[in-house]
């Protein structure tokens, strides 16, 4: 189980192609080859809304290091899965999660979790840009010091970074007292990745990050998602499979069946793209179907 | 739905000390102000009681009139003069509210400096103190209708009085319900070929209705409810409202005007009364409400 | 449960009271009651307060009944009753400070010299809707009653031999100010209030004038007038120091002035 | 034609009402400002209020206001919060809270004297004081601030309560924060809401905070609301009418005066604090 595709060289490629104008921060690449060692382990996976099923018996692996990318039509249960496994399935009231959810001997299903110490190891990113309505400074520090980082200079080099990591502190450091939603689309995004990644977390959801950003905006958050393969265990949700293509060692592809998100098909991105095993997931990704 | 969706905190997913410290001690808090309800109606009900049992409350029916030196507690000349003014009122601010609705959405462009300023008279009339008007009433309409059948303090001072307080919000509500008509309806209905006074009355205020009726009704309450002003200008004196200018007393000024001094029974009948006009104005909020929540537009 | 609650309450109010006096702090009186007795002890709790610095003394109208009642309740220290107490209210001992009469009240621009008793029941029946039909002008007659309550309708009730039930009203007012303004501002109005009150007003030149009742000019001067009352300041049980303090200033030679200014009678020494 | 004698109907309506509504205004502020003046506003009233001021009316509405308003908005806030923020749709002590809040929302002013005549005045033996009147009101505009503050915070951006938990925040550190800061404006309209009816409040007042017009020492004190006041003046005092639209245009100055300071410091929020849906 070796990953071929090498995404930072191509990465490079589409770079110049694009003549993007920002410029990406330090954050350094991980291994160009993710590790293949199950980070989570998802068994038997079922979410219900009003004993209304959504999502049934998912069973996967989610390999350390490597960004897996979940694809297929709209409301198959792509988002109750992410939603799932950093139990933000917890808000609505209605919600139902069987089965388990292995990270570190711990399962997630269960109601004994910290939840908060659980969100801040596995961190999320939606699909609408979410920046708090308040300083792009606090936007990093309020979640700091709710996680009990008392020490201001140490908060202080840790926003640094981590808007350094996103590309985002050249962009913004003369005016960190501004208010975050004057920001445009994709530097909110952005912001709200650094916001992520300042709790130092070991999984990052994201929930079709792209999908509300202008194709410039996005192009640079998705050189982003590529450059923290390796550092950070990352699931995305996405509807653009060529983007999927790009970033992803892994995907995994869901479908309706009578109603019910199923999970048809799951292996290396380059198998599932190339030669798909099952007949639905060929008809999906040739553009078929869905 | 916007309700649907947002409510998604509950109690049973509180896993941390300081939240289910905090959402324990609002619970609290919740209760407490819902208890003040229970307060009220159980304070209503204590001081009532004398009033109500031993078949007191059949004084309130039997007795024709309300003469508490004489043992007569019949209250039925002051709901019906309650209910004279309220509908008076309601009958004279809804036609005269719409048109200015109707004016404000359809006839003047809103940007304009007269929708501007017509827009903030009838926002700062609406918060103008019922005494204010009970003021204007006192010195300035009742003596012109005096002019007319002396003494001037009459049912018709009240009704016209009521109209104009409750004129502001009628207005209002009903421009709130007619600019959250989509605008797709209305051009659809000009696309017909339809006149503007066609779409107004045929398209418009049917599609706004629900919203309308609420406003209306919300004010029907504040009109029953009103006491200072119908004390001063509807010279208060029980009896069944034969005439216009016929001075009457209604509920509300009932109890203000005897409360101070009132002992025993007399003392439980008014606050019997004030049961009863709770009860009333919970009603007719409560259709309001229902009408509000059912409307689609707004 | 009541008590209980009662407490978180009185907890939850412990904040405002903490930095503020009670009621039962001996520099306070409380009086309320009668519209008839309110002015004049108005004046005299001024004289009071001004002779024994420190001392506070609020007083609020609201009808005799309300006197009597805030007196029994504890809501007031002292209550005003301008009438005397009936037996029903032998928890209360009364202290009467002057003399006061009932009169009825025209318009000034009204013609009408003097009515006799048959008329004003006549009136007050609604038998008579007119001036005209008495000689006055072609104007019709508004018959201002008092509100329940008020001791000026007991009074003026019982000498007419009348029930309330059998006036046919106008306008129903409250406090004998009222009943002033309201007959200064209709021509064609008839009232009957406080004669203190109607000739302190009369002076000040409202547009109102009193009628003779029965032949007898209005004024209780000399006692004579047919429908006179005691005012009185009414306590339950034994009145507080201050409280007595205050009736016994009330009743002293001391305010005499004060209660002629306001055109009532002197209690005779 | 229909259609033009339609237009002019209507037109000729609002015109009317806008005339009314002028004459009501231009009466009081004709009336009002040859009586106002610096000393009518500094000065205790003299001979029931015929001549001198209203000073003390002035300071007892404000010390009534503050009496109510320090109690329902902690209470208020802390119930809007725990109903948008805490309760399941539904879920049956919420439903019945709420139901329990739009009963209160429609009991007529007078209703609240009786009430507060009985349990505070009475049971809690505060007697005729601006604490019972003020007690009173707190009671009357809970409900409307409630409401009002419950509104602002569902409104507030879903995505940020989901944005804050993701970040592992308490429930507490979200509303503390981000939840409660964004609902500023609403819950500002609620409370200037809550101010209006309180100051314009009369029947409400005259069973509980009494009449007295002297300056108030304590808030033990029985002291007379401005509406109070005009109610007094016009009803019980001949020739006081002068000084009673001397009051009531100060009353209305008040309230506007209310409203405008609630929207300085809305546009000060915002010009703050860029919010956006």
């Amino acid at each position: 189980m070796t990953q071929k595709q090498p995404p930072y060289k191509a990465d490079k490629d589409n770079q110049d192609e694009r003549a993007i104008p920002y410029t990406l921060g330090n954050l350094e690449a991980g291994e160009p080859c993710c590790i293949p060692k199950a980070h989570l382990q998802v068994q038997n996976l079922s979410v219900s809304y009003n004993n209304i099923t959504v999502l049934d018996d998912v069973s996967l692996d989610i390999h350390k290091g490597c960004i897996t990318a979940l694809i297929g039509p709209s409301g198959c249960g792509k988002t109750s899965f992410l939603s799932a496994l950093n139990k933000l399935t917890d808000l609505t009231a209605s919600a139902e999660v069987k089965g388990s959810i292995l990270f570190d001997t711990q399962n997630l299903v269960s109601d004994k979790i910290d939840v908060m110490a659980l969100r801040r190891r596995i961190g999320m990113i939606f699909q609408q840009p979410n920046p708090f309505p308040l300083s792009i400074w606090r936007n990093l520090d309020l979640p700091l010091r709710e996680h009990g980082f008392r020490n201001k200079s140490v908060r202080r080099k840790k926003i640094e970074k981590s808007l350094q990591d996103v590309g985002l502190w050249d962009e913004v450091k003369d005016r960190l007292q501004d208010s975050a939603l004057a920001l445009s689309g994709g530097q909110q995004q952005r912001l709200c990745i650094a916001r992520a990644l300042v709790l130092e977390p070991e999984i990052l959801l994201m929930d079709e990050p792209c999908s509300a950003l202008d194709p410039i905006s996005s192009c640079v958050v998705e050189e982003l998602i590529l450059r923290l393969q390796g550092k950070y265990t990352v699931i995305i949700v996405t509807h653009n499979l060529a983007q999927a293509r790009r970033i992803a060692n892994y995907a995994a592809f869901f479908w309706m069946k009578e109603r019910v998100g199923k999970l048809i098909e799951f292996g290396q991105c380059q198998h599932l793209f190339e030669t798909p095993k099952d007949d639905l997931t060929a008809a999906y990704i040739s553009g078929a179907k869905g | 739905m916007a309700l649907l969706k947002t409510s998604f905190l509950f109690l049973s997913s509180l896993k941390h000390q300081p939240d289910r410290t905090l959402s324990f001690f609002l619970a609290i808090l919740a209760a407490l102000s819902g208890l003040l309800l229970l307060l009220v109606i159980l304070f209503l009900a204590k001081e009532a009681w004398p009033g109500l049992t031993n078949g007191g409350w059949r004084s309130f029916l039997t007795h024709k009139s309300w003469y508490p030196l004489e043992g007569m507690f019949g209250i039925f000349p002051m709901i019906w003069a309650s209910l004279a003014m309220m509908f008076g009122a309601v009958l004279i601010a809804i036609p005269l509210g719409l048109s200015a609705a109707i004016v404000m959405r359809f006839y003047i462009p809103p940007t304009s400096l007269l929708a501007q300023a017509y827009r903030l008279i009838l926002g700062l009339l609406a918060g103008i103190p019922s005494v204010v008007y009970g003021l204007w009433g006192l010195t300035v309409l009742v003596p012109l209708i005096g002019q007319l059948h002396p003494p001037g303090a009459s049912l018709l001072a009240a009704i016209l009085i009521l109209a104009l307080m409750i004129l502001p919000t009628i207005a209002l509500t009903a421009l709130a319900a007619l600019e959250a008509i989509p605008k797709t309806i209305l051009s659809g209905a000009a696309a017909l070929g339809m006149s503007q006074k066609g779409q107004i009355l045929s398209v418009a205020l049917p599609a706004a209705r629900m919203g309308i009726i609420g406003g209306i009704l919300l004010s029907m309450a504040r009109a029953l409810g009103e006491t200072m002003a119908v004390l001063m200008v509807a010279g208060n004196v029980v009896q069944n409202p034969d005439s216009l200018f016929a001075p009457v007393r209604a509920l509300t000024a009932n109890i203000a005007l005897e409360m101070a001094y009132a002992t025993s029974f007399h003392r439980a009948s008014l606050f019997a009364s004030g049961l009863l006009l709770t009860f009333l104005v919970f009603l007719l909020s409560w259709f309001a409400s229902r009408n509000m929540g059912n409307n689609h537009y707004g | 449960m009541f008590v209980n609650l009662k407490l978180v309450w009185l907890v939850t109010l412990l904040f405002f009271s903490s930095f503020s006096t009670t009621m039962a702090a001996d520099n306070r009186l409380v009086i309320t009651g009668s519209s008839t007795v309110a002015p004049l002890a108005l004046e005299i709790a001024k004289l009071f307060e001004n002779n024994n610095p420190g001392i506070r003394i609020d007083v609020q109208t609201g009808g005799s009944s309300r006197g009597i009642n805030d007196a029994r309740m504890g809501l007031a220290n002292i209550g005003m009753v301008s009438r005397a107490l009936k037996p029903a209210e032998s928890d209360l001992t009364p202290f009467t400070i002057a003399m006061d009469g009932i009169g009825m009240i025209v318009h000034k621009s009204n013609n009408i010299k003097t009515l006799s008793n048959a008329q004003i029941i006549a009136i007050y029946k609604g038998k008579i809707t007119n001036w005209k039909q008495l000689g006055g002008s072609d104007l019709a007659i508004s018959v201002v009653n008092k509100a329940e309550g008020r001791s000026t309708l007991e009074l003026f009730l019982k000498h007419f031999s009348l029930k309330n039930s059998q006036i046919k009203a106008h306008v129903v007012i409250g406090d004998n100010q009222q009943g002033i303004k309201t007959v200064s501002g209709t021509p064609g109005a008839i009232g009957y209030v406080s004669i203190g009150t109607a000739e302190y007003e009369e002076k000040q030149g409202t547009p109102i004038r009193l009628l003779p009742l029965a032949g007898v000019s209005a004024s209780v001067r000399d006692g004579v007038f047919p429908l006179s009352r005691p005012l009185n300041l009414v306590t339950k049980g034994k009145p507080s120091l201050l409280a007595k303090r205050f009736i016994g200033f009330a009743q002293s030679a001391e305010v005499h002035g004060l209660v002629k200014n306001q055109f009532f009678v002197p209690l005779k020494p | 034609m229909a259609d033009q004698i339609f237009k002019a109907v209507i037109l000729a309506c609002t015109a009317f009402i806008g005339l009314v509504f002028l004459w009501i205004l231009g009466e009081v502020v004709v009336k009002g400002i040859s009586h106002l003046s610096f000393s009518f506003l500094f000065d205790a009233p003299v001979n029931s209020g015929r001549a001198g001021g209203i000073a003390p009316i002035l300071v007892s509405t404000l010390m009534i206001i503050i009496v109510a308003v320090s109690v329902s908005v902690p209470l208020g806030l802390g119930v809007a919060v725990w109903l948008s923020e805490f309760t399941k749709q539904g879920q049956k002590f919420a439903t019945s809270t709420r139901l329990t809040l739009d009963v209160l929302a429609g009991i007529p002013s007078i209703v609240y004297g009786l009430f507060g005549n009985a349990f505070f005045c009475i049971y809690l033996g505060l007697g005729f004081s601006i604490l019972s009147g003020g007690l009173t009101l707190a009671c009357m505009i809970l409900p409307i601030f409630i409401r009002t503050c419950e509104m602002g915070l569902r409104t507030v951006n879903d995505s940020w309560r989901k944005g804050a938990l993701a970040l592992g925040m308490t429930r507490t550190a979200a509303i503390w924060h981000i939840l409660l800061p964004s609902a500023t404006p609403a819950i500002i309209a609620g409370l200037v809401l809550g101010i209006g009816r309180a100051t314009a409040e009369t029947a409400a007042l005259i069973f509980t905070s009494g009449y007295v017009d002297r300056m108030p020492e304590s808030f033990m004190d029985s002291g007379r609301a401005l509406a109070v006041h005009i109610y007094d003046l016009s009803m019980n005092v001949t020739g006081g009418d002068h000084a009673a639209y001397a009051t009531a245009l100060t009353l209305i100055i008040l309230i506007v005066f209310f409203n405008i300071m609630a929207q300085f410091m809305m546009d000060q929020w915002l010009g703050r604090k860029v919010l956006s849906s």
